[in-house]
């Protein structure tokens, strides 16, 4: 008889454990709640010019087969849009700050082209920037002047350590770019809150959204931002797709 | 005479307070000592910039240990950045052609020894010659403030071409806070030379002692006044050229920066300036400037070579008239700094035959110092050695100058390693071997001690052989097209000559490291060296006619010295031996023929 | 020439007062080389200093004339009229390069021993420092209304180059009047060199020619 | 003579014969191992592949040896000097040098003056061979420009005339180099822009230059060609290549932190390649 209290007991005890390690996660989302989508491309996306990078060889021959492009419009076969960044422009309450990744995202140079192309960052998240070429790179970023963000410029040549930067304000979006491969061009978008770049299928998640109505911006370096209203309930997921138009 | 009465111009009571006495002094003496003190901190620094550039490119990308604690932005893990590569090459540059070489043998042992020579008890304005030291050493400290300013020194090299050094910061690192201050900096230095040149001029013709001609002056004093010339006019342009930089940064005129410029896609806020009128400017000051830094090095060793010689040079008068010639054609031939800039073709040409005629004077002057070399008595000392090395230093950095004074030679070696190696031997080199040699030579009168024979013959080879050694292979590696200014090598046909520049590295560190054989040398002489006679090198001109070494505070201890002879009595027969004071009335028989 | 001695020429030591030139004091030294006891009157050093001074400025004046020059080519440039108040404070400045020599004729006459027991000649030198004064206001003023119309130093090339010379040369006035304070001082202490004097006349009077130079290629080039 | 050696001045020191002859070697040593290389071709020009280039080398080579010779023979010279009159024996008198001064600048003067003359004279000649001549009326007519740190090359396209340049336009993340109006400028819809120039061989090329930004150069060592871009002023070279091959354009006025990997190929083509290359480029557009 205790046998079994104590067998029933141990395995509920271990069960709670368990479900309570591996669920934590749910939990709180089921909480929070979340918003998903897909950005799609109405329209034929405009040529994309290819690359060429003759001017350093080390980077050409990475490339070489597969020719690089710019990546202004970069649409999928369904034509999901790519490099959309996703946020909360309003209705964010001043104290849900998102929860920063533990691990800093990385803003790597790789066969001189940035990696990610498009990264949303909160306000003072400290990212890492980081050169796998056999190359210096310089890379600055020129925020509005004016703005709550300095400009700089900064080389890494190869081998150097990573370094550790981040944004002090808002900004939709500072382009970064550099001299040495004037090619070289990509964007760091700046919000506060919830926010999410579309994959290559065009799909996006915001995770930890609290409950509330809140407007959505989505933002395309050619295209501009598109807004929509959302309203997000505990437990299950808002979704919101968004449409570019092709000019 | 009436109660508005007056004093000496030159006069000033000996300084009582140690404020007075060596910092604030007016005493010539203890300014010149100032400014040599200055150059010193000033070569060494640039020295040590240039061997961080040299391992940088013999081994790019090598991390430097320590390099980070200078610049944590410049050398992120001790590797050098691009950008702070040209940073430190700029600072190189600058440290050296001005607080260097104009500093150490113009106002250095000009200020010390210009006035002795032409006999007076001090320059006619003191106080201008203290302010002149203490502008240049505010310049000095707005330069080196770049360092630690924004995002380190300006980055456009010592000529600063507009735009790049005019458009501001989107130009690149430095080129914000960093330029101003450079600009700031040698607009600064401008009017403390401007201030010394004016010293210097009124010293040579107002202040000769009784007696003391022009054509008496020694050739030191001749080469001090013509540089003091030369230095009057190129740094009066130079100053207003700064300033117009200046404005170009901060107050957004347009002299420098033409309009529809685009940088990282954004259009430039400009129009309509010119950037040939930026390098018109610069040159006009800059080449004379090659000659303010080389002329009182040639006046110096031709001193030094004189009294070891035991002989005057074959004419005084040709070696005056030469090195004035040199000053005065060096006005007409800076534009070949300019030949593939854009300027008119034609008057690419106009500016490449006085180029080329500028070789007679420079030839006339090596001649000269060969020929008297001929049936003289030649004793060998460190300083005499180092005046001989200045010839030969002299003679191989010239003869390039034959090639980049033709345009259609300078086609393929503007901008390429035969630039670099060309200037470093006929000017730094050169300049430098000059500024040794009347240290050793001279380093008894301002301290009273001699300096120590052996430490310096170990010093002139490894700085002889060193220098040649660095410098000729640069001439090798400009033939075979490897551009200046590059902090790495990435293009093919340069590959193969980066074993060159290892070599050349390996090279500058040695030859730089025997120089603290020489800052050993000198400290320790200074104090504790072999006390010197008055006039150890048995020399003639009137700083050895001193009472004391170092000279009183008024030169000639009240008295002012009566010249009877000619700067340069060697080869006679006199009671003194084999040769003649100049202060001495003794009536001796040359053992030259007259001179025409 | 090294076969025999010269001996230095003999001068007759004495001078009269204010001789500038490079016969001065040098060969006033006699044979015994004692210094203090000859130099009572105006050494000549200022009086060259004063030349290779004014050499440097008119140095870097045609250095800026000539960027104007090179600079006027260009498209963008515009005409620039003078604001009028620039011919009275030319009027001005020439009116205090004469108060200046009256003051000088004074001073002669006074180290000359006449007007001994006069009162020292600072007044003219009061009225070319107020003059000198005036003068500066009056480009201020100038200044003023130009900034009052929109002109400013970088709104083109015409305005920069207009307020780059009239500011140097303003700051090369302030510097004379500097001088004339010293001037005035020394004569206070009765201590003034007559060379001082000169020198600081003669910086004056270039300042008066040099404005009439800058006027003249304003008026022409602007 | 050593008895009137000032006190303090040790007699040892006053006459080293035997530092003065090593010395003296030294510099001989030096002089002549410096003439090696050069003489070796160690390092020496790269060949030749422009039609004026002949010219220019026969300048450089006449020059070499003129300065080499005169180096050669002052370093000697010195030396041998250095080595006699260190060791006068006692009691010797100065002697001067035959001629005298007067003797030594009449030499400079004809020695030296008819040298720069000549090489001033044949200089001009290739000067003017690169710069007095106007570009063929059936050049080729390519338009460069340099900017921060990289050339880009624009032909004219079938209807043979460049775009207007829009300066404002000017984007390089969507590799719009020159700020080309493409929706609106006809003539700028068919200009091809490359990266990379090819050039026909034997076929006289004329290159507009024009900068983006700063001061920037255009030299190819082959070429025998090197030019400015001058800011806000257009200039222009000609040049014929006659020589197929693949050679680097570089740029040799310092524009900033990557000046030193500012570069691009330049590739000698027949005519043949060209056209394909050409119309290969036109479809990347």
């Amino acid at each position: 008889m205790n046998r079994w209290k104590v067998v029933a007991g141990t395995a509920v005890f271990l069960l709670v454990c368990g479900s309570s390690m591996m669920l934590t996660r749910n939990v709180s989302a089921a909480a929070e709640g979340k918003v998903t989508g897909t950005v799609k491309l109405d329209g034929t996306p405009p040529h994309q010019r290819p690359i060429d990078m003759s001017k350093e060889p080390s980077c050409q021959q990475q490339h070489a087969g597969k020719p690089v492009t710019t990546e202004n419009v970069v649409a999928g076969p369904n034509g999901g849009l790519e490099w959309v960044t996703v946020y909360i422009s309003e209705g964010l309450s001043a104290g849900a700050a998102s929860a920063t990744p533990s691990t800093p995202q990385k803003f790597d140079q790789r066969g001189c082209q940035y990696i990610p192309h498009v990264m949303a960052v909160d306000v003072n998240e400290h990212f890492q920037v980081t050169n796998s070429d056999q190359t210096s790179h310089n890379i600055h970023p020129q925020p509005k002047p004016g703005g709550g963000n300095h400009e700089w410029n900064k080389s890494q040549p190869p081998g150097s350590p990573p370094f550790d930067i981040a944004w002090t304000a808002e900004e939709v979006s500072i382009p970064v770019k550099c001299n040495i491969h004037p090619w070289m061009h990509g964007y760091h978008t700046v919000v506060k809150g919830p926010h999410a770049v579309t994959n290559a299928d065009g799909t996006y998640t915001l995770e930890n959204v609290p409950p509330g109505n809140y407007t959505l911006t989505a933002w395309q370096e050619t295209y501009g931002t598109q807004t929509q209203k959302v309203t997000v309930a505990a437990g299950k997921p808002a979704t919101a797709d968004f449409t570019f138009k092709a000019k | 005479m009436h109660d508005i009465s007056t004093h000496p111009v030159a006069h000033h009571a000996p300084p009582e307070t140690f404020i007075r006495k060596y910092i604030f002094s007016l005493d010539h003496k203890v300014i010149g000592k100032q400014y040599y003190g200055l150059a010193l901190v000033a070569v060494f620094i640039g020295m040590g910039l240039s061997w961080l550039m040299r391992l940088h490119l013999g081994w790019t990308n090598m991390s430097i240990p320590g390099l980070e604690l200078l610049s944590k932005n410049g050398a992120p893990g001790g590797i050098m950045t691009p950008e702070y590569y040209l940073q430190l090459m700029t600072m190189h540059g600058t440290i050296m052609v001005f607080f260097v070489l104009t500093t150490a043998p113009f106002a250095a042992f000009g200020n010390f020894f210009l006035p002795i020579q032409v006999g007076a008890e001090d320059m006619p304005f003191p106080r201008f010659n203290m302010m002149s030291f203490w502008v240049t050493f505010v310049a000095f400290l707005v330069l080196m403030a770049s360092f630690f300013a924004g995002d380190g020194p300006s980055l456009a090299g010592w000529t600063q071409y507009a735009p790049l050094s005019a458009v501001g910061a989107v130009a690149g690192p430095g080129q914000g806070l960093g330029e101003v201050l450079w600009a700031s900096s040698i607009a600064i230095f401008c009017i403390g030379q401007l201030l010394g040149s004016l010293n210097f001029i009124t010293t040579t013709l107002d202040m000769r002692t009784r007696g003391m001609s022009m054509m008496r002056l020694p050739l030191s004093a001749w080469a001090w006044f013509i540089t003091s010339v030369m230095g009057l006019t190129a740094f009066a342009v130079l100053m207003p050229a700064c300033i117009l930089l200046i404005l170009d940064h901060v107050a957004g005129t347009s002299f420098f920066v033409p309009g529809g410029l685009v940088l990282n896609d954004q259009l430039q806020p400009h129009s309509g300036g010119s950037t040939l009128l930026w390098q018109h400017l610069f040159w006009f000051f800059g080449h004379p400037e090659v000659y303010i830094a080389i002329i009182p090095g040639m006046g110096i060793v031709s001193h030094v070579l004189i009294a070891n010689m035991r002989r005057p040079m074959l004419s005084h008068r040709v070696l005056i008239y030469s090195m004035a010639a040199l000053g005065v054609l060096s006005y007409m031939v800076y534009g070949h700094h300019m030949f593939v800039s854009g300027m008119n073709p034609l008057s690419s040409l106009a500016f490449s035959f006085p180029t080329l005629i500028i070789t007679i004077p420079s030839t006339i002057v090596v001649l000269i110092w060969i020929g008297s070399l001929y049936g003289s008595k030649l004793r060998i000392n460190t300083a005499s050695l180092f005046a001989l090395g200045f010839i030969s230093m002299f003679v191989s950095g010239g003869v390039s100058g034959f090639f980049l004074a033709q345009p259609s030679i300078d086609i393929i070696l503007h901008a390429t390693y035969f630039v670099v190696g060309h200037f470093h031997l006929v000017m730094a080199v050169a300049a430098i071997f000059g500024i040794f040699a009347g240290t050793y030579f001279w380093f008894p009168k301002m301290f009273g001690r001699m300096m120590n024979e052996t430490l310096g013959k170990i010093h002139f080879w490894f700085s002889f052989v060193g220098a040649y050694c660095i410098f000729m292979p640069f001439h090798y590696l400009g033939i075979a097209g490897n551009v200046r200014r590059y902090q790495a090598f990435v293009d093919d046909f340069m590959q193969p000559l980066i074993p060159v520049h290892k070599f050349i590295t390996v090279a500058a560190l040695v030859t730089g490291a025997a120089q603290l054989i020489f800052l050993y040398n000198l400290i320790h002489s200074r104090w504790w060296g072999e006390p010197a006679p008055l006039n150890p090198w048995e020399a003639t001109s009137l700083e050895w006619s001193t009472p004391t070494s170092p000279p009183p505070f008024d030169n000639f201890g009240g008295k002012h010295p009566v010249v009877y002879h000619d700067p340069y009595q060697y080869g006679v027969e006199s009671s003194t031996g084999d040769y003649v004071m100049q202060d001495s009335p003794e009536k001796v028989q040359s053992a030259l023929p007259e001179e025409a | 020439m090294a076969t025999t001695v010269h001996e230095p020429p003999q001068i007759k030591p004495s001078r009269s007062p204010g001789v500038g030139g490079h016969n001065g004091w040098r060969n006033l030294v006699p044979s015994d080389g004692d210094l203090r006891a000859v130099k009572d009157y105006s050494p000549p050093p200022a009086s060259t200093g004063i030349w290779v001074g004014l050499a440097a400025i008119s140095m870097t004046f045609a250095a800026l004339t000539s960027a104007l020059v090179v600079r006027q080519g260009s498209s963008d440039w515009r005409h620039l009229s003078l604001p009028a108040i620039l011919y009275f404070n030319t009027l001005v400045l020439l009116a205090s390069s004469v108060t200046l020599e009256m003051s000088r004729r004074q001073v002669a006459t006074f180290m000359g021993g006449v007007g001994n027991q006069a009162v020292k000649p600072t007044r003219w030198l009061y009225l070319t420092l107020l003059l000198g004064l005036v003068f500066v206001a009056g480009q201020y003023a100038a200044w003023k209304q130009l900034s009052g119309q929109g002109v400013y130093l970088a709104s083109n090339p015409s305005s920069s180059f207009f307020y780059v010379f009239t500011a140097a040369h303003a700051l090369h006035v302030l510097g004379g009047l500097g001088g004339l304070i010293y001037v005035i001082n020394k004569i206070k202490n009765s201590v003034l060199r007559r060379s001082t004097l000169d020198a600081a006349s003669r910086y004056w009077h270039f300042m008066g020619v040099l404005w009439v130079y800058l006027l003249l290629l304003l008026w022409l080039k602007l | 003579m050593p008895a009137k050696t000032g006190a303090g001045l040790k007699p040892e020191f006053v006459y080293e014969a035997s530092m003065a002859k090593i010395f003296a070697i030294t510099i001989v040593l030096i002089a002549i191992g410096s003439a090696i290389p050069i003489v070796l071709h160690t390092w020496y020009l790269p060949q030749d592949i422009s039609t004026h280039g002949p010219l220019i080398d026969e300048q450089f080579s006449e020059t070499m040896a003129e300065a080499g010779i005169s180096f050669l023979a002052a370093q000697i010279i010195l030396a041998a000097f250095i080595w006699i009159y260190s060791k006068p024996a006692a009691g010797t008198k100065i002697k001067t040098f035959p001629g005298g001064a007067m003797g030594l600048v009449i030499a400079a003067f004809l020695l030296v003056g008819t040298e720069v003359l000549a090489l001033g004279a044949f200089g001009a000649k290739a000067w003017a061979s690169v710069y007095f001549t106007p570009p063929a009326a059936n050049a080729l007519t390519i338009q460069s420009q340099a900017g921060q740190f990289a050339f880009y090359f624009r032909y004219p396209g079938p209807d043979g005339k460049f775009g207007q340049i829009h300066p404002e336009l000017v984007n390089e993340g969507s590799q719009n180099f020159f700020g080309l109006d493409l929706d609106h400028d006809p003539a700028a819809k068919d200009d091809i822009v490359t990266a990379e120039m090819a050039v026909p061989v034997n076929r006289e090329v004329h290159l507009l230059m024009h900068s983006k930004d700063l001061g920037h150069s255009f030299f190819v060592r082959e070429l025998r060609i090197q030019q400015d871009f001058v800011p806000g002023l257009d200039v222009s070279v000609h040049f014929t290549a006659n020589k197929t091959g693949k050679y680097e354009i570089v740029c040799t006025q310092l524009c900033g932190l990557g000046h030193y990997n500012m570069k691009a190929y330049l590739e000698v083509m027949s005519e043949a390649d060209y056209e394909t290359w050409l119309k290969q480029q036109a479809t990347m557009q």
